[in-house]
């Protein structure tokens, strides 16, 4: 129950769109837990989130990760809370998955796959970019 | 459709950083080689002629004369700057994203 | 303009100092650096007990002299502090550790400060590896 | 000036348990339902079986995300497992009082949560 009672100290105006990037594979650094946990404690302050998975970020959506075998937190495992947190704007890019030979596994019914120019277009529709 | 300013600090020999960038670039975006990004922009570089084609592409000026690179050496299309350049392009372009 | 910055980077990534360099030059147009944001390794930029040769740059004291000086909000993630032994006085306490490390001028605070800071900016540019 | 850990031991159910200052469990696996009721007599709570439920599904939030719960996540799990009419943080502040947060998840023995305030 991290995060629960911050962010009661500023006023907040329109929500912005936030896309949080993840171009990093699950287990080689921290980088991609950290940005997940950044995701989750954004999730509690009403704006318009959104994350796109490309490059080695679509590393994390392979299925049957048996993190614990390496201790660490299973990241599959907690992309498949995002819903539980009303975060249901899910993006993968269609030419990384492509270009690494992997299909979809966690969370594959709620994430929407991109061709280049749709993700492209993703992109520049945000207020800001969370590079992770 | 807002343009983006691509931030790249790895280099192009050893990372295939600089690649993905420009899979995902637009026409109007722009790109700035910092750190080891700038060995991206000696004209030897593996996407030499990509980063030609770009039409707003930078190297931080600190970052090359560093690491030696002759001024001489780099891309003709490629801007030298300094960071007062460079927070002058990032508010130019409405959205930035590091690639790192 | 507003700007914060989020760091990642360690000390011994470069774009340590490129962060320094860019907060330097924004503030000396006038713009204003609402927050900087430290995670992931950014967070060892807030502890006092690195001890670098005189003739090679004390990040840390750098970060405190820009933000002495122009009223910047110096924020480390506390997760990311615990994990690496970055302490305040009273996470020490509570974590029943016999010191702490933070460098004044710093802050432990929730990620809530980085939303915080995306919110109240118009511009965020990160600085990592 | 060096100096590790307290060892804040307590006897929790019949067996010496470690724990930190603020009563969290050190070693989550020591975590069982006699230390689960220990602790929260501690914080002046008495577990009915509406505490079990939620410390239950608390647990198995934790097991099958890798995650604790922030408020918000766990609500919507207890109207999701315990009905709708339980999918309100009102209820679990009822519950463990003063701060659900805290108190629920250090009765069911997971990681203290960081300080985020």
């Amino acid at each position: 129950m991290m995060m629960a009672a911050e962010g009661n100290t500023t006023t907040m105006n329109a929500p912005k769109k936030l896309l949080f990037v993840l171009r990093q594979a699950p287990y080689g650094s921290t980088l991609a837990k950290d940005a997940l946990d950044a995701i989750l404690a954004t999730s509690a302050y009403e704006q318009d989130l959104s994350i796109a998975f490309i490059d080695d970020g679509v590393f994390q959506l392979i299925n049957n990760q048996q993190s614990e075998l390496i201790d660490q937190k299973n990241i599959a495992r907690i992309l498949s809370a995002l819903p539980l947190y009303d975060i249901t704007q899910l993006f993968v890019c269609a030419a990384s998955l492509a270009e690494r030979g992997i299909t979809l596994g966690a969370i594959s019914e709620d994430i929407t796959v991109l061709e280049p120019e749709a993700l492209r277009t993703l992109l520049s529709q945000q207020d800001h970019l969370l590079s992770f | 459709m807002s343009a983006i300013l691509h931030i790249v600090n790895q280099s192009p020999f050893s990372s295939t950083l600089l690649k993905q960038c420009m899979d995902r670039f637009n026409n109007d975006d722009g790109l700035i080689l910092l750190e080891d990004g700038v060995y991206g922009a000696m004209s030897q570089h593996p996407y030499a002629q990509n980063v030609r084609n770009i039409k707003r592409c930078y190297a931080i000026k600190n970052d090359l004369l560093a690491r030696g690179i002759s001024l001489d050496d780099i891309s003709d299309s490629i801007q030298v700057i300094d960071y007062d350049e460079f927070v002058q392009l990032t508010i130019e372009f409405p959205l930035s994203h590091s690639w790192y | 303009m507003i700007f914060s910055l989020a760091i990642y980077s360690s000390l011994s990534a470069q774009s340590q100092d490129s962060a320094y360099q860019f907060a330097h030059a924004l503030l000396s147009q006038g713009h204003q650096l609402y927050r900087v944001f430290f995670y992931h390794d950014g967070a060892y930029q807030g502890s006092f007990l690195p001890c670098p040769p005189q003739d090679e740059t004390d990040y840390t004291a750098r970060w405190q002299a820009l933000a002495k000086m122009h009223n910047i909000d110096l924020v480390i993630c506390i997760a990311a502090g615990l994990r690496r032994g970055i302490l305040d006085q009273r996470e020490a306490q509570r974590y029943e550790k016999a010191q702490y490390n933070l460098a004044d001028g710093f802050t432990l605070s929730g990620l809530g400060q980085l939303v915080e800071a995306t919110v109240q900016s118009d511009r965020l540019i990160t600085f990592a590896r | 000036m060096k100096k590790g850990k307290q060892h804040n031991t307590k006897q929790l159910a019949g067996k010496n348990i470690d724990v930190d200052k603020e009563g969290y469990l050190r070693h989550l696996d020591d975590w069982s339902e006699g230390v689960a009721e220990c602790i929260a007599q501690e914080e002046g709570i008495i577990l009915t079986q509406d505490h079990w439920a939620v410390i239950n599904l608390l647990r198995e939030f934790y097991h099958t995300f890798d995650v604790s719960p922030a408020m918000r996540p766990l609500v919507k799990y207890v109207g999701i497992h315990l009905g709708k009419e339980k999918a309100n943080s009102i209820y679990l502040l009822t519950l463990f009082p003063p701060s659900p947060a805290r108190i629920a998840s250090k009765i069911a023995g997971l990681p203290r949560p960081a300080n985020c305030l």
